[in-house]
């Protein structure tokens, strides 16, 4: 089967992030997507820390390091961009405000559901973060990720196995193998990666695949 | 009415064994760390420490970790890469950790110096850290009742501070700080600038009568 | 992202009738004076109006009263000297009236922003503000419980503006605009001067995110 | 007896406000205190409408109409001041954040409940303000009023007969007559105004006083 690589996928991605949309762009390589945005579209990037207006990554010489994003890379102030402080920001998250947040999984069940924050290994300490706030906060929660796991089992299933971040909270899944959305009925697709067919993809899949309607 | 002491070292020197800390910052933006380095020389024990992250490397958090310093830790991320002064201290039970949601922590630090009771939150419905918590179910949304969390002490960080405690911050080192100023019932603010002249009204963040004690430290890390 | 309008009537012209408006200020310091008389022009009715005070004399929320555009208010001090025509609806049982204490309705104000389901608050626990309403006793201190406040519209007022809604404030105008922004479906805000720069991040108090137009209007009350 | 014009009973409470307290002065004849605080205590005021270093009053064509405290008089700011927003405001007075706060009073009882926000009086719309958040937030609460209403009635109650603003929530009581502490066991005299007697205030107090310990 054909699959994106990690900024192939960010790329297909963000052709789906609308002009003058705020969007949450989760740690880690969620955080690829905004060089891929169109740049005729001004999309201002909120990062749970404090700021609404995240820019790119600063030139070498001109880091501060005390500004920096949730993922705690350096980053430069987007035109347009606020500061403020922790519960502002999660007010922010958690009230409905950011339009778009884009989020990494380890799985996601045909209804929604999520788990992004820790696997059934307790060698390591719990960490949760931001995720919980804003999944029950952004009214459109993309997950982007690779569509199995490195063993080949599947992370698109029937039910969660791993601890929640959120109930029947994910509307779209982008894999490096194909574009799903989740309906009511359950998973949907959208689009197949260039070359793949949905019986493939769906035999790497444990929850049932709709075809487009 | 004048909050200005002369060194890091008096600013903490009340900070008793067992008293509850919260630190500022998120990753190492916005991080009190010439309070921190203080209250590892001052040797304080058996803290609970509320902070966001629980450090990396060996400075800061970490080193506070490393000396054996904290009993208890409350935080939504101890994970961060180096954080292994909190991973071994965990992983050989010396340490007790309380997981928060990063919103949830905030706010119920927000609620502790707004003198609130508590509130109800979407965040962690139907999840782990719910487990054991008061829920209820409104217009079919279902929320998690959460209680404040105020500290002895809050350790803060401003960019540029007056006599009467005012502050102001800089970029995303703002984070914690202006509401860990306001939960604890003795604030400690160290500023990379501190101001004979009053701060402007306007730009002030953290209005001084949240602070009781103010300290410049000049470095940025 | 520009969310400017040219005019005060275009700003205000989907304002239906029946809808629940926020209206910033105190006394007369904040109160958006264009949009209100913009509003009034416009003609909507049966408005369920939330705003701290009840307005005083023939002018903003007074005229909007005068016209009978009100059908029920919200607010905390509705007897401030001058309001004759509120009380004057009030005594002829033509208007609805909650009265909430002051700190309650911002709390419930900035809850609705902030997605909060609710919040315990010691504010008038035991008087009669506080009957028929859940209460709970913690460590000896009763609480109420409060529900969040949204409203389909905020009109507000700041200082200064950009293009992407940003807001500064301008002294005690600054009062129940920021909660109110976070808080309504559709926020709209007059500033005294729009700038074509960006406001410094540092200076904005209610970041664009949660105003969805922005008008200048020079004039100081 | 011998009755303290308003004036004269904010200079004696001003006498208790210390150097270096954070004071709120509610509206109306408690804004008269400030003025009478002595000059070699440095005193910030809170106003509920979002300021810390309420000012005097401006001088003539230095007036700013969006200045104002929350009686709506015109201020100017002190030094050390700081504005913030109504809910951040109100987070300052419930969170015990404020030393002092001095208030107006219809009724006090001898348990320390305060009615200062309705009378019995239906004709008027209810109007509560910012009172009920300041007595359960302000640890000291003072209350300046005339000891007796215009037709002799009194306002030192056993028990509060109007609408209460707040339970047992008041500290001291500053009257025309009398200074009064609210402890355990009721009311205790803590001083007199020259010339008057226990006896005689007595007489016009519905509560019990104590005589000073």
């Amino acid at each position: 089967m054909n699959s994106l690589t990690d900024q192939q996928l960010a790329a297909r991605l963000a052709l789906d992030i609308p002009d003058g949309a705020y969007v949450n762009l989760g740690i880690g390589k969620p955080t690829y997507v905004s060089s891929y945005v169109p740049s005729d579209r001004e999309v201002l990037y909120h990062s749970e820390n404090g700021i609404i207006g995240v820019g790119p990554t600063p030139a070498e010489g001109e880091e501060d390091p005390e500004m920096i994003d949730a993922s705690k890379r350096l980053i430069t102030v987007a035109p347009g961009a606020a500061f403020f402080e922790h519960a502002d920001s999660f007010a922010i998250m958690r009230g409905g405000h950011i339009d778009i947040a884009v989020l990494g999984a380890y799985q996601v069940a045909e209804n929604g559901d999520l788990a992004n924050w820790a696997t059934l290994d307790e060698k390591f300490p719990p960490a949760v973060g931001g995720a919980m706030d804003l999944v029950v906060g952004v009214p459109k929660i993309f997950v982007m990720m690779k569509h199995v796991n490195k063993d080949g089992s599947p992370k698109l299933l029937k039910r969660c196995t791993y601890p929640l971040t959120g109930l029947a909270v994910v509307n779209r899944v982008y894999t490096d193998l194909a574009v799903l959305d989740v309906t009511p009925e359950g998973f949907r697709l959208v689009e197949l990666t260039d070359g793949n067919s949905l019986d493939d993809v769906q035999a790497v899949t444990e929850a049932r695949i709709l075809p487009p309607v | 009415m004048d909050k200005r002491v002369a060194t890091l070292a008096e600013a903490v020197r009340n900070i008793p064994d067992g008293a509850s800390v919260m630190i500022g910052g998120f990753g190492n933006s916005g991080v009190p760390f010439g309070l921190v380095d203080a209250l590892i020389d001052h040797g304080a024990k058996n803290l609970t420490i509320i902070s966001n992250n629980a450090g990396a490397g060996d400075f800061g958090l970490g080193r506070l970790l490393k000396e054996g310093q904290v009993s208890k830790f409350v935080c939504s991320y101890p994970r961060s890469r180096g954080s292994v002064w909190f991973e071994k201290a965990y992983a050989a039970g010396e340490i007790a950790l309380e997981i928060v949601p990063q919103g949830t922590l905030a706010e119920r630090i927000r609620a502790a110096g707004a003198g609130l009771g508590g509130f109800l939150t979407p965040t962690g419905f139907g999840t782990r850290l719910a487990e054991g918590k008061e829920t209820r179910v409104i217009d079919g949304k279902g929320y998690v009742f959460e209680a404040p969390l105020s500290a002895d002490f809050a350790l803060i960080r401003g960019e540029k501070g007056d006599r009467w405690g005012n502050l102001s911050y800089h970029g995303t080192a703002r984070n914690f700080n202006p509401i860990m100023a306001s939960a604890a019932r003795h604030t400690i603010a160290e500023v990379r600038q501190l101001s004979e002249a009053p701060l402007d009204p306007e730009s002030v963040v953290s209005p001084g009568i949240f602070v009781k004690s103010i300290v410049e430290y000049g470095v940025r890390p």
